[in-house]
């Protein structure tokens, strides 16, 4: 699976014009891989989806990384990119006025806000696509965040297209107060509609996720994939441990963790990313549109010819539990 | 999203009172909690325990009972008012296993066309190795899509603290109604002002900006009605008790009055209006595209 | 709440002509109590509702007995009397056939089947009603069983009465083969249909309740209640300790440790369950009817008159728990 | 409830085979399991995991894949081949935890508007301490309620042992089918023997007398189709499944053909058929009212 995106540029180049940086990591830097203290050669980290080759740690992406491997070559279209977050509490703290907060993450990121919604196709299917940037403020939910996640799901109903979310947050933006946390029940009520739709959402879970994204729109979505070793949750490790006391087992919150406390559906490691997002796309397709004209062709066919049925493989006797899709870990 | 200008929200206090005062009010351990409203103001109760998955939360109860002639599905989170009972209630602060009856009571209340009475009084949902191995967010976030799709009006009432995804998790209501001395906000003012000024001593500052009480809400759209209370509420609850039930009601006949719970098509406008509500919820500005 | 049944006759008087023997208990009789292993006047004991007046242990009763003690004084039309089992496996085992298998159970117990269905009042309030009756081969859910529910839960629908059901079962009924295990499937789904009707199934689990009836239509209800200390689950005990070798812990499967599990909604003694369910009963009714009127009312109102709200009780300024209807224990 | 007429199903193997051989030959542990029906019927197969409440039971899989050129949901029990395999598959006796995600699954399917394929190969569900403790009996009978109510079409076959409640809680569907070597039974032939003979040793002779074979089943109405092992499925794995595979598509594509997909009126006759299909099954004899 390795070089599965050679075919296409490493990272899709990200608009250098559009935010006044260009995202991509140096070639020719060494970092030290937090999961097994090697140390790897930038370029080679890059080439590999910024997933070690030794430990497979998945490196955390920004969200136009993410953008640039998962969908197909500039069919990447962004939407509300002129949303832009204001300060409706008149928040100040210790740091100063919100608004100078928020310039300064501007400034740095390169990104008006934590979120980067748009549409794509991914191997030639379309979808709408919410991705967190988790170095904006720790992709934390606030009004622009929500506003951008509820139009692209409007818009995917408009355009009968499944959504994508790809995840990762602190939590709720508390610079803007109930605001914040109110976006919990907005994006989970646009969800509803596209559900109603009968469109679905499928929802990636990155390193971290936590808080009000959690406890929200990313964790009842249709099909929960996350990345290996992601830590997800509800409270932070070291709220719970300062309010308990108590010592958490080792994998706590991880995605494996999640696993098998039954609460996602799969782990997908990053070079699997984007098949298993296309075959999962077929298959909501094919239901969608194969139904209708299936039973239209059946309903001929019941009336007379023979039934011809053909199964894909017939290779070996005996299927080894490894070689299903998605039976991860 | 609704009428303001009812002659019981101009009431302000007579003395300044802080957003920190407020907290401590919203905390005072002898406020009246959800069991007392339900005492006042509900008859024949029936409570109803269980998940039906894993077990029965005593810090988020609910049953039916009557209210204003009608019989509804009430929720609320329980706090205790001393220790022995706050140990059994977990301080009100709910597990899965309490969002889970709660997503449960409201299916039943949808299935047999009773509105739903929710009463938010929690620091927030129990942040235990425990509740996070059972899915605390996947809890929370299922009793939001349950609510914001839901066929029976439902009102809901912060009565005391509303803390968090905890405290949202049974507030997503056509009709969100807080008391003078409630407080709601995204964080606990302790747990706000350490993540915000490094320092959990800066509460009482961090309760001021975050724009956590009733009037503040109001204002911004975010709450439909505060609930005036001429005295704290745990110096005289049953004035308290009485002007929320006076509310909830007068809400409660509105809501029924606008959408009738007999009328399939009006209960389709009834979750349209509740996806407006929160759907406007949001602070943002839009540039014209270049 | 002693005593709350002496203003009707402490059992209702079976008709012995049906079946051919009167089912109530002797009045003259010492019982031991399994709960405390006091001795019991039997007169006693059936003054209490056959609850020991010592430990509350609840004793086993009969389906007559139950209806007698639940339901207004004659007003319990029995249904589908006349539906009798047969033996579709043609089966026979060491003790010879079903046929004759029923013959002894139906002399000794006095009923037909296990089962008793029909339509009564409970404080005045309509309902269709099946009981089941222990004491006839375990309760266990046979063709007959299976029959009779689904044409009271149809016969509820019809009349668009609540449906409750008293439940007690060994499981299934083995000489009925798969036939008894479909019943699972034919009540659920009949059950489904009075849930389409917007009409309430309130079940009551008392001892002991096992298998397919557990694992059906029992627990899935509007309601689930129990009796104190009954003992239910899927599996039995013996079951369970023979294939795990695992000790099992004190009050395992009693009502209250499914209370604590979260499986039923309220535990509820023997004297309270007449009042209980004529509690629920009103709530459904009133939602049912109430809403519909008024809607119509509140229309009047909100057009001009004052709203004038009462409230049923404002006395003790605080409320304890105790005094909470159905928090139990 | 079905055309029954299909030659396939004359199809009776040449030397009697006992009650008891179906039995062991239903259990052999090289006989193909659901993974094996998986990987040569269906392409694409993703699988999903977890109830979203406490864990993922691999007893019970399921997911999402194509099938005759359809993406279907697809649900079994999953036995081991080896006792490493039947340990991490608690020997395809599922717990809560699978009902549930087999129950959620449903629930995906239907929305998605997915036709359901289900393969039956249990003895029992588990009978365990944690598994009572978390509500074995109302995992399977939610399970029931919601194949009973599911707006899709629904396909299970017996592969292997069909055993009690832990079986159907799988089982309610449109047309139900049985492999020749496979049994379908209230109670395992042990469990029986020791219930009605006191002695676990008669499971042959229980075996023989609970009539748990497919033709058997078949003739009773009970199940709709038994598929033929000219050789048993051990020795020949591919025309076992690719004989049920048959089977399944043409039972699934005549549903399909009488319920469209696409068509809310049909799917409610659909539901009402399976309705029907359950409701008659059952013998009694009536007495006219005296
Ligand atoms: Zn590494
Ligand atoms: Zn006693």
């Amino acid at each position: 699976m390795r070089g599965f995106f050679h075919r296409q540029s490493k990272f899709q180049p990200v608009d250098p014009d559009e935010n006044g940086n260009d995202q991509s990591i140096p070639d020719d830097l060494w970092v030290k891989c937090p999961g097994c203290n090697e140390l790897l050669y930038s370029k080679e980290l890059n080439d590999n989806l910024r997933v070690c080759p030794k430990c497979e740690h998945h490196f955390r992406l920004r969200a136009r990384e993410r953008i640039a491997m998962l969908t197909d070559v500039g069919s990447f279209q962004e939407w509300s990119s002129r949303i832009l977050p204001q300060n409706p509490l008149g928040f100040a703290d210790g740091s100063g006025t919100y608004e100078g907060r928020l310039e300064r993450t501007q400034r740095k990121s390169g990104e008006l806000e934590a979120v980067i919604a748009g549409e794509a196709t991914v191997e030639g299917k379309p979808l709408a696509l919410v991705v967190c940037d988790f170095d904006f403020l720790g992709a934390s939910m606030g009004s622009v965040f929500g506003e951008k996640l509820v139009r692209a799901t409007e818009a995917a109903i408009e355009r009968g297209i499944p959504l994508m979310t790809i995840n990762a947050s602190g939590g709720a933006r508390m610079h803007e107060g109930l605001f914040s946390l109110m976006q919990m029940a907005k994006t989970v009520a646009a969800l509803n509609r596209l559900g109603a739709a009968g469109l679905p959402h499928l929802s990636v879970l990155t390193d971290p996720c936590y808080g009000g994204v959690t406890a929200s729109y990313a964790t009842v979505a249709d099909v929960v994939m996350a990345e290996p070793k992601a830590m997800v949750g509800f409270a932070g490790p070291r709220v719970i441990e300062q309010t308990t006391k108590q010592k958490l087992p080792e994998g706590f919150q991880t995605a494996e963790f999640l696993l098998e406390h039954g609460m996602v559906d799969l782990i997908v490691s990053r070079d699997q990313l984007r098949v298993m997002t296309a075959s999962l796309l077929t298959h909501y397709e094919n239901a969608r549109v194969v139904a209708a004209e299936a039973s239209a062709a059946v309903n001929a066919e019941a009336h007379g010819e023979d039934i011809v049925v053909s199964f894909h493989s017939m290779a070996p006797e005996r299927a080894p539990d490894s070689a299903q899709t998605g039976e991860a870990l | 999203m609704t009428d303001v200008a009812d002659p019981i929200q101009q009431t302000a206090p007579e003395a300044p009172v802080s957003a920190w005062d407020r907290v401590k009010l919203a905390r005072n351990p002898k406020r009246p909690h959800t069991l007392d409203y339900l005492h006042d103001l509900v008859a024949d109760f029936v409570e109803l325990h269980g998940d039906r998955t894993f077990g029965d939360d005593q810090a988020l109860i609910g049953g039916i009972g009557k209210f204003d002639g009608r019989s509804v599905m009430i929720l609320g989170h329980q706090k205790g008012s001393d220790t022995r009972e706050n140990l059994k209630r977990n301080f009100g602060m709910a597990r899965p296993e309490g969002y889970r009856k709660a997503e449960r009571l409201m299916r039943h209340a949808e299935k047999f066309r009773m509105p739903v009475i929710t009463f938010i009084d929690t620091s927030g949902a129990d942040p235990t190795l425990g509740s996070e191995e059972r899915g605390q967010a996947i809890a929370i976030a299922e009793s939001l899509v349950t609510m914001a799709g839901l066929r029976v009006p439902i009102v809901a009432t912060v009565i005391g603290e509303g803390g968090s995804g905890g405290a949202l998790a049974i507030g997503v209501a056509d009709r969100v109604l807080m008391l003078e001395n409630s407080v709601y906000s995204v964080a606990s003012p302790e747990g706000s002002a350490s993540i915000l000024w490094k320092d959990a001593a800066k509460a009482p500052e961090a309760a001021e900006r975050m724009r956590i009480t009733a009037h503040e809400l109001l204002e911004f759209g975010i709450i439909d009605e505060v609930i005036a209370e001429p005295a704290p509420a745990h110096e005289n609850a049953r004035t308290a008790i009485r002007a929320t039930g006076q509310a909830i009601s007068r809400h409660l006949r509105e809501l029924i009055a606008a959408f009738p719970l007999h009328d399939d098509e009006a209960l389709d406008r009834l979750v349209a209006a509740r996806y407006t509500r929160f759907r406007s919820i949001g602070s943002w500005q839009e540039e014209s595209a270049g």
